[in-house]
């Protein structure tokens, strides 16, 4: 009697595996997926590179890049609660892979603008 | 969380571990701590919830007897301490002689000459 | 296609990883994501695989293990990195006992991010690598 | 018998272990006489980067101790800092961290209920076992953003907050997943074959568990009462508990401590879901640890202690962990003496070894 059960079971019962690459991967609205960075609004306060528990992100101030090793970072999001500037967030979707040949970091060019009247940023 | 800690001598050690023992006390901790004078090695004993700490001071070179003979389970702090401070234990109930976690450089958590750096260092290789 | 990669056998070792992408490796093989419908099978043995999976970020004592198990791969064999720790080190990277990443012992074809690495983006990675198992087949066929 | 002795590696690649652990089992004829484990393959010293990182970024290191028992080792390191600066945590927050530690419970016993059911070649009971898994990982997803490594506890409280929404809606789901628990313990503890596997095999005395320092199931399926959780730390003090104790020693009570535990789990956030505060999540932290801690609590696999000092600035000088598996190896070495060969791998799997806590 039981095994009817689940026999039938099977017959109404939508496939348990995911049918991923035709089947967009799942993840929720919370997920910490990868990295995005604004550079439109980082003020090169190095705030995120001191607190990154893995050192993902170099924030050059002379240069005004900001560099994420997407091969580094464990989306703690560490860097997002520290970021006073919202210049960080949280993505869905997951980093890709990459061959030996692709792998390398991601440079960004700072573009935010200081306002009219300048002021004191945080850090040294 | 009790944090009474009892300062003990180093050849009391296995007298402590046998009243313990007939205390009905469990062993839960053997913790190695670096301290301004050499190190301290704190026994953390549990009954009924309650922590109960004994605690010796040591410096390099100390041969500290073993709990072993009382508590069975002990060898594994001890094999760890030994390996990773580089104290000896005598008489323990199983002997790695070093063998139990091997590291790149011997005993990693010995003192060094200079404190920790207080500035997290990004590595320069990444930065170009 | 040649049979290995419509059917890529894969080994899996834990190169002092902190469990995360091991288990999460484990769950691409049960039936939530199951990679067996693509033919892929976890092998216990080297001589038999294809693809040689690699978590964790190789400390002191696993070198030798590590380098064994990649010479008893047989040619064309593909190495995916899985998760951070074995790309780069990770969090682990600065660890006395840690030697920062698989390269650093055996050459890695495909690095997967992630901590800890998500079945899906395991998946890709695998197929990715065997877009590279093709690729070192053919060049093996023509040194022949 | 034949008195000869021969010493036969067990590990550290073998099939049913995902971890690297080595066993060198001396054994004459079929019968092993002892063994001697070798561990430090997934040692990497996580411990001595701690005064290389801030104490509030560690949190994110230390749940990187074991990707299995992630959050337990978050929550008791935040504990300890806690303990040390006395801060006050939110009740809401407490029971938030209650409820996702007792999550990471059921998916580390369903877990190991799915290897010990691949270690006897039962594969469709492995699989089945981590497809409620992966249920419990969905909730855990939503809730905190990550499949097994969480990141959701922070010093001071937790990062996120549950919608009441979702709380009412995880009943229901958790009628399913408690359904679907039910079928698969059934299976353990009442299947012919297993038991035929697991009872008798492997026992560890009471006396042996308590002088050998066993902890969690291992101590538990011995008849020793110890469960962290019974002294009331975060809520645990009031949704009222009781630890499963089972009397026989043999890997039959350490596996059905397990599946107990799987439905008072459950139990234990459903009291949680009806009972939770409202209020913030968490506090702003100020200043820096001073003084040192014993930071306690109840993982999966047993007592695991967390031991810090700080000085007064933002870099703690000393962390030291204790996992359970550590003190169950020597349990283990105990009980492996005597068996049968064939019967040492699930032998292993039932003190369910976590390699990756134990060498952190």
């Amino acid at each position: 009697m039981k095994m009817l059960k689940t026999i039938l079971k099977q017959f109404f019962h939508e496939p348990v595996t995911t049918l991923f690459p035709e089947e967009p991967p799942r993840n929720y609205a919370g997920t910490r997926g990868h990295l995005v960075f604004d550079p439109s609004k980082c003020t090169s306060c190095t705030m995120c590179m001191k607190r990154c528990p893995s050192q993902a992100i170099i924030v050059d101030r002379a240069a005004k890049t900001w560099i994420i090793d997407r091969f580094r970072c464990v989306m703690c999001g560490n860097c997002v609660d520290v970021c006073k500037f919202d210049s960080l967030s949280m993505e869905r979707e997951y980093s890709k892979s990459a061959a030996a040949a692709e792998r390398g970091v991601e440079k960004f060019d700072i573009t935010y603008v200081k306002p009219e009247k300048p002021k004191k940023e945080g850090g040294e | 969380m009790n944090m009474e800690i009892n300062m003990i001598n180093v050849p009391d050690v296995p007298n402590i571990g046998a009243k313990m023992k007939s205390g009905g006390y469990r062993l839960v901790v053997i913790t190695c701590t670096p301290v301004s004078e050499g190190y301290v090695v704190t026994y953390s004993f549990d009954k009924d919830y309650k922590l109960q700490h004994y605690r010796i001071s040591v410096q390099d070179g100390v041969k500290i007897p073993s709990i072993g003979p009382s508590y069975g389970g002990a060898f594994v702090y001890e094999n760890e301490i030994h390996d990773l401070y580089g104290f000896t234990f005598e008489g323990m109930t199983l002997d790695f002689k070093g063998t139990f976690i091997k590291t790149s450089i011997p005993y990693p958590f010995k003192k060094k000459e200079q404190t920790a750096p207080t500035v997290t260092v990004v590595n320069k290789e990444a930065k170009e | 296609m040649t049979s290995a990669s419509k059917s890529p056998w894969i080994l899996h070792y834990n190169a002092s990883s902190c469990n995360g992408c091991d288990i999460e490796i484990l769950a691409a093989l049960t039936p939530v994501y199951d990679v067996e419908r693509f033919g892929i099978i976890n092998t216990g043995n080297p001589a038999h695989t294809d693809i040689f999976l690699v978590t964790g970020g190789v400390n002191e004592q696993n070198k030798v293990v590590l380098k064994n198990l990649y010479d008893q791969i047989p040619e064309p064999k593909v190495v995916v990195a899985v998760g951070i720790c074995a790309s780069s080190g990770g969090v682990f990277r600065d660890c006395y006992n840690i030697s920062g990443g698989v390269d650093t012992i055996i050459p890695v074809d495909v690095y997967v991010p992630g901590c800890s690495v998500r079945p899906e983006a395991l998946i890709e990675g695998i197929v990715k690598a065997l877009g590279i198992l093709e690729q070192k087949r053919a060049a093996m066929e023509e040194r022949k | 018998m034949t008195g000869k002795q021969t010493i036969i590696p067990f590990g550290p690649q073998h099939p049913v272990l995902p971890e690297p652990i080595h066993l060198d089992l001396v054994v004459e004829d079929e019968r092993v006489i002892s063994a001697i484990p070798s561990i430090g393959y997934v040692h990497r010293g996580l411990e001595s980067l701690v005064d290389r990182r801030e104490y509030q970024d560690f949190v994110y290191l230390a749940e990187r101790i074991c990707g299995i028992c992630s959050f337990t080792h978050s929550s008791t390191f935040c504990q300890g800092i806690e303990g040390m600066m006395g801060i006050e945590v939110p009740p809401r927050a407490t029971y938030l961290r209650t409820m996702w530690g007792e999550y990471s419970r059921i998916h580390s016993h369903l877990l190991w209920l799915g290897l010990f059911a691949d270690s006897l070649g039962f594969e469709s009971l492995f699989y089945n076992a981590w497809k409620i898994r992966e249920s419990i990982l969905n909730e855990l997803e939503a809730t905190t953003g990550g499949r097994v490594i969480q990141g959701v506890c922070k010093v001071g409280g937790v990062r996120r907050d549950v919608t009441p929404q979702f709380l009412s809606e995880m009943d229901d789901r958790l009628d399913g997943i408690e359904d679907e628990m039910k079928e698969l313990t059934n299976v353990f503890l009442n299947d012919y074959t297993l038991k035929k596997r697991l009872v008798g095999k492997g026992v560890l005395s009471k006396e042996d568990a308590y002088i050998l320092g066993a902890a969690g199931p291992t101590a538990r399926g011995s008849g020793l009462d110890i469960d962290i959780r019974s002294t009331g730390y975060l809520a645990y003090g009031d949704v009222g508990f009781k630890p499963v104790v089972e009397k026989d020693g043999d890997g039959y009570a350490r596996c059905a401590v397990r599946c107990k535990e799987l439905f008072q789990s459950v139990e234990i956030i459903r009291r949680v879901m009806t009972d939770m505060p409202s209020g913030d999540v968490s506090v702003p932290v100020k200043g820096n640890p001073d003084g040192e801690y014993f930071s306690r609590s109840e993982q999966p696999r047993g007592e695991v202690v967390h031991y810090l000092k700080g000085n007064g600035t933002k870099y703690l000088t000393q962390f030291r962990v204790r996992t359970p598996t550590l003190t169950n190896v020597p349990a283990l070495v105990s009980i492996i003496g005597g068996c049968e060969l064939a019967d040492v791998p699930q032998i292993v799997l039932t003190i369910d070894p976590c390699i990756g806590c134990m060498e952190r």
